[in-house]
């Protein structure tokens, strides 16, 4: 066991799975020499040689579209989009092809291919550095969405996308790159997909949240508890497809529910929580179901912090909930 | 080998010139067949579009000879990553017409299983032929990343992708050349250049000299040649894969050619197309060209066309009869094929639609027709 | 007033406001000489020539991006894309550049143009002829999303998205381009954007829909009325901003919802509906919030009937929402 | 003019050629001040954003030359669709450095409301400076579109876009480059090659022989330039910009230059920059340059350098005070400026954010850094 950053959980993940299997190649913008922006990909290209780790041209659709053609042919590819905020480029190969070709070909051609990109905001680069686009991808059928929080999920949900004969989007969240360090296991394991993390168990309300918005959800669940509220912390991990049966349980759980993301509000993920329990559950609640997230703006750079969740809006919503 | 004049083998009076390759007789009739094939073909779905039983197709008049000119160029192990317009080379390679009709009709022995448009086809057996999608040029940078897949593996294979005129404004045009230059990838990108994209004719869709002047862009070898010369194809797609298995990088060859007939069975290209631009092309047709050739080397006689365009049409009828006379795939078909493995929430919503079926009937086929 | 197919309605509304003002112009694949592929611009080349109506090369990249600059520099241009499904090429520019320019630029620089195009199924295109993704606009402030489901409101909707500041996607339900016909008054008119229309009113269940499930909603609903069901039928038509305020009025009047969608249920439009419900009026719920939506799989071709949400799954909904 | 060697006015001694414009003394001078004053922006930002007061910022040691060059061939009335390694641009046509370290900061009066990163500009005054956004080449069509409407009301005006190397891969270079060809529309496409797109060198960007022959592939004439040298891409962007006014088309202009530092303040070239190649880059300053042609000319004495580099410095150290000592943009500017009018639903977002703050208190500031 290593006390990991997530960053380095990810290019520990990485490394692991490029000595264990020789059809994983790893390539995007500066993921080479420079090791990538958030160093992620750091001295794999040094490991593994130029042919296996590689920076490509000033192209999204190329990478992904690349990515698309080498997964039907053999090899895992691993392609790397900078920021989530430049994957749009490469929309139409993640949405169109990727997740469509197993289907469009009754499983002729399939694309295993993992994109990792980092997400989300807390780094002030604005418009354009910061956002969470993950709703977008999991309106996708055919793709799998998986957002880890801790340094061992990082490896281990990494690992099994890689592994995965599905095309996986895995988004990093990258304020937590260097904040959060954890245990990290040696060696190759995998977590599995699909299945929810319960952070931390509690009776009274329950908050639903990922990335980085998990230590936020802590922090906020630290200070019901000092008002004696028990929070149940629910890790979603794997947005797509996701572990609906957990969800509706931690929902149930409690009756009272709040959500948490930093991407806006109107159709973000977290309305897709709230319709399953409207849906499945309705009857249990005892009170409306929250949605904490960022505003149904783009995202600012100076005020980012007033636009993205933080504990004292994730607690005023528990506290609403709890006191409904 | 530059992007000037485009290149030719057969003369317009069927005669050739020094780079004649000198096949055999079996391997010419083949070729003369095969064009022929796709003709029957076509001429089938159309009728089979008119009559209502299949919604759409993708005519090929004037278009075979480089279809099938090009396939001659490729072994059974490379790869194709076609455009619609292009499925002489899925016959060439041995595609049976019964599997296409199968995706004609959408019906459960599709390989797509009916869930794709009629005319995007899906084989990997005789030849990797890739999943044909919509969007225009998505598959181009695919393509160059299969090729990628050869060159790590140290394979001599080549992948080989088509596209039309309109194709080099898509972004994938744009992507997959590039790529393609830095890696010295072994593919072969071989322009379908017909003169419209739908009704937009080429002047509208670039203001290049050519479409093989794009190479310039990145790098990449530009080759024009003529179309309707199903030699010329041959000769311009040999070069190419040969250099690419060499491991000597990529090529754009443009072949020059016109499309005779609309877009798509709901098209009227009277609507955009003039006709003295027709009847000059006409003149020009692939399959006139190769008979004439044929006939200078005695390999072709008066009649010949009537009875191997007859016995291809009885074929693709046969074929026509199999696919209508095979069922719509099961309603299981809708959800599965998504993942590797169904996940439970579309185990449920299958459950449902079944179950709704046995409660309240079947859903009603819906009655639009496709525009274009 | 003239009796117009809803085509007809796009076509009249688009030769009205370029007549009325020279700065429209619309552009687009085929939408010249040929008049579109579903002819909604027929003969607008013809009245106004090659410099007001005109083709396009292939790049829906292009025809976006191009849109955007003449948008910031004084005109007012109409974009098609062919279908929706090819959109996503410039999914790049309509996210990232056109909704957020204002913003950006502090209101210095703004996009005020319509990008129209036809979605939806019903015409056997299979899963690239077929799709309806308002949901992956709709998470994209700065973006309007109207969707009209009657020749009246194609034409009056369209004329005020062409005229509103704000860049404006006018998705037009092609199931129903030609199988409804209705009232059109001649020359200029709008109907608001963002307000709801209720199309029959009713005391029991309420049915959310837009665009090609408003019939489908109105023939669930006359079933439903012939068991004495009173269904309240609302049609959103302006997605986004949506009358928020409107739906819950709607939502709480009979405490029984049903939302009906052809786009994929996951993250689809409809869980904002849920989710709205569930966080503003959830306690004047009586039964679950259901959605009738496709499934969450890419759009099949044969069997597109039985994806598509029709009166038999919207009524079974509703007598499902009805009996709870 | 076709792609080839690059063009140059200025010779490494100082002599000019027979394309010498002969500019005034002040114009001279005005240049070779706005350079210093692009270094004395770029320097104290590196100070700043050592210092933690701002983010982050982008360098342009090494590519002044080619900014302040490009921005004497337009007018008032021309519009700039910038990258961000271009600034330069913008103090030539007169915007105050005070105006953008409001950006650098974030504050109430930047023109963005510090909604955007530093260095992604916004004017519209006193030339149109098209908002900046990050992600690479979305500009290019754009700049097209806005030339189209000039060209639709007939004014004889341009739009002149920037971008580097790498955006050369985008998307938008694709369109733009294909829709302007086709168009003939008043652009002027300008690319600053300097060497690298973060830490991917040339060759690993694309094949091509140069950027400028990339306008092959759209009937957009191409032109190479030395870009530090100031008068000859002045002449190119002269002509390009004349040719466009006189509606004849679009022009591609190639200006090889070298990006001297890291790609922004938090880049380290020296992991993949080798130091040769710097050194030789070094060797052709385009101030140097530029300060040995006013040597030649007379205008230009030992020390000059210096006291006006210090003017310079003065003048962007006060600039800096304003912008530091101005507000954060106010809670409310979240919310305005998403749409023309402030809907209802984030009239009451705003409402709920002002109320939590209220209640709780605001919102830490939080802790991370641009990481490149
Ligand atoms: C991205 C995208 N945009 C638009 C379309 C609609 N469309 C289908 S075929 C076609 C024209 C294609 O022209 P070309 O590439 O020349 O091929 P051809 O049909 O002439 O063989 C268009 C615009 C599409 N399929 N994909
Ligand atoms: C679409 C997109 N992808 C990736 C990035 C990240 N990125 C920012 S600058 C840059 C390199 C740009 O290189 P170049 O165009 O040569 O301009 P230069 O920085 O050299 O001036 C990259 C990859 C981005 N901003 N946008
Ligand atoms: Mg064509
Ligand atoms: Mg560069």
């Amino acid at each position: 066991m290593a006390n990991l950053t997530l960053v380095q959980a990810v290019n520990d993940g990485l490394a692991t799975v490029m000595r264990d299997d020789p059809s994983v190649i790893v390539f995007g913008e500066d993921v080479g020499p420079k090791g990538g922006v958030f160093l992620a990909t750091e001295n794999l290209t040094k490991e593994f040689g130029e042919q296996r780790c590689f920076d490509t041209p000033l192209s999204e659709d190329g990478i992904i579209g690349t990515a698309i053609g080498m997964a039907m042919n053999g090899l895992r590819p691993v392609a790397e989009i900078q920021f989530q905020d430049f994957i749009f480029p490469a929309f139409d190969q993640i949405v169109s092809e990727a997740a469509k070709l197993r289907y469009r070909s009754g499983g002729q051609y399939t694309a295993p291919m993992v994109i990792r990109t980092p997400y989300g905001g807390g780094i002030r680069g604005g418009l354009y550095h910061s956002q969470s686009g993950e709703a977008y991808f999991c309106h996708t059928p055919g793709l799998k969405v998986v957002i880890p929080s801790t340094p061992h999920d990082a490896k281990g949900l990494l690992i099994a996308a890689i592994q995965d004969p599905d095309p996986v989007l895995f988004m990093e969240p990258k304020a937590l790159y260097r904040s959060v360090k954890g245990e990290v296991p040696e060696g190759l394991y995998t977590v599995d997909l699909s299945t929810l993390r319960t952070v931390q168990a509690g009776d009274d309300v329950t908050v639903f949240c990922y990335g980085a918005m998990v230590p936020v959800a802590m922090k906020a669940a630290a200070k019901a508890a000092e008002q004696g509220i028990g929070v149940h912390v629910v890790d979603l991990r794997t947005l797509l497809p996701l572990d609906e049966e957990g969800v509706l349980e931690a929902a149930k759980r409690t009756g009272r529910v709040v959500v948490v993301h930093e991407a806006p509000r109107f159709c973000g993920y977290g309305s897709e929580i709230s319709a399953l329990i409207a849906e499945n559950v309705i009857e249990y609640m005892e009170a409306p179901v929250k949605r904490v997230t960022g505003f149904d703006t783009p995202f600012p750079n100076t005020l980012e912090h007033h636009y993205m969740p933080d504990e004292r809006r994730v607690l005023d919503a528990i506290e609403q909930v709890h006191s409904f | 080998m530059e992007a000037t004049e485009a290149m030719t083998v057969i003369g317009a009076d069927g005669g050739s010139n020094g780079y004649d390759p000198g096949l055999s007789k079996e391997e010419l009739l083949y070729c003369y067949r095969t064009m022929l094939l796709v003709r029957a073909f076509d001429d089938t779905c159309m009728k089979l579009q008119r009559s209502g039983r299949i919604g759409f197709s993708i005519p090929n008049l004037g278009v075979e000879g480089m279809q099938v000119g090009a396939a001659t160029a490729l072994r059974k192990d490379d790869w194709i990553f076609p455009c619609y317009r292009n499925f002489g080379m899925a016959l060439y390679h041995g595609v049976k017409p019964v599997e296409m009709m199968h995706n004609m009709y959408g019906n459960a022995q599709d390989s797509a299983r009916g869930r794709q448009m009629p005319v995007h086809f899906s084989f990997v057996d005789p030849i990797h032929w890739v999943s044909i999608s919509s969007p225009i040029g998505t598959h181009i940078p695919q393509a160059v990343g299969a090729a990628r897949a050869f060159q790590v593996r140290g394979e001599d294979r080549v992948a080989l992708t088509t596209f039309g005129d309109g194709g080099t404004s898509s972004l994938g045009f744009h992507s997959g050349l590039n790529f393609a230059g830095v890696w010295k990838a072994p593919v072969v990108f071989l322009c379908q250049n017909n003169g419209y994209a739908i009704s937009c004719s080429s002047e509208k869709q670039t203001a290049s000299e050519s479409y093989a002047i794009k190479g310039k862009a990145y790098g990449v070898p530009g080759v024009k040649v003529d179309g309707n010369d199903l030699l010329a194809v041959r000769r311009a797609v040999c070069e190419a894969v040969d250099k690419a298995r060499a491991g000597d990088g990529p090529t754009l060859i443009e072949a020059e050619t016109f499309r005779m007939g609309g877009h798509s069975t709901s098209d009227d290209p009277t609507r955009y197309v003039p006709k003295e631009l027709v009847e000059k092309w006409a003149a020009k047709d692939p399959v006139d060209r190769f008979e004439r050739y044929l006939g200078k080397r005695g390999i072709w006689k008066q009649g010949d066309r009537e009875r191997i365009y007859g016995e291809c049409m009885q074929e693709v009828a046969d074929a026509a009869k199999v696919a209508q006379s095979t069922d719509a795939p099961g309603l299981e078909t809708i959800f599965s094929d998504v993942y590797a493995e169904l996940p439970e929430h579309l185990r449920r919503q299958g459950r449902a639609a079944f179950d709704l079926a046995a409660r309240r009937g079947d859903a009603a086929a819906g009655g639009g027709a496709f525009p274009l």
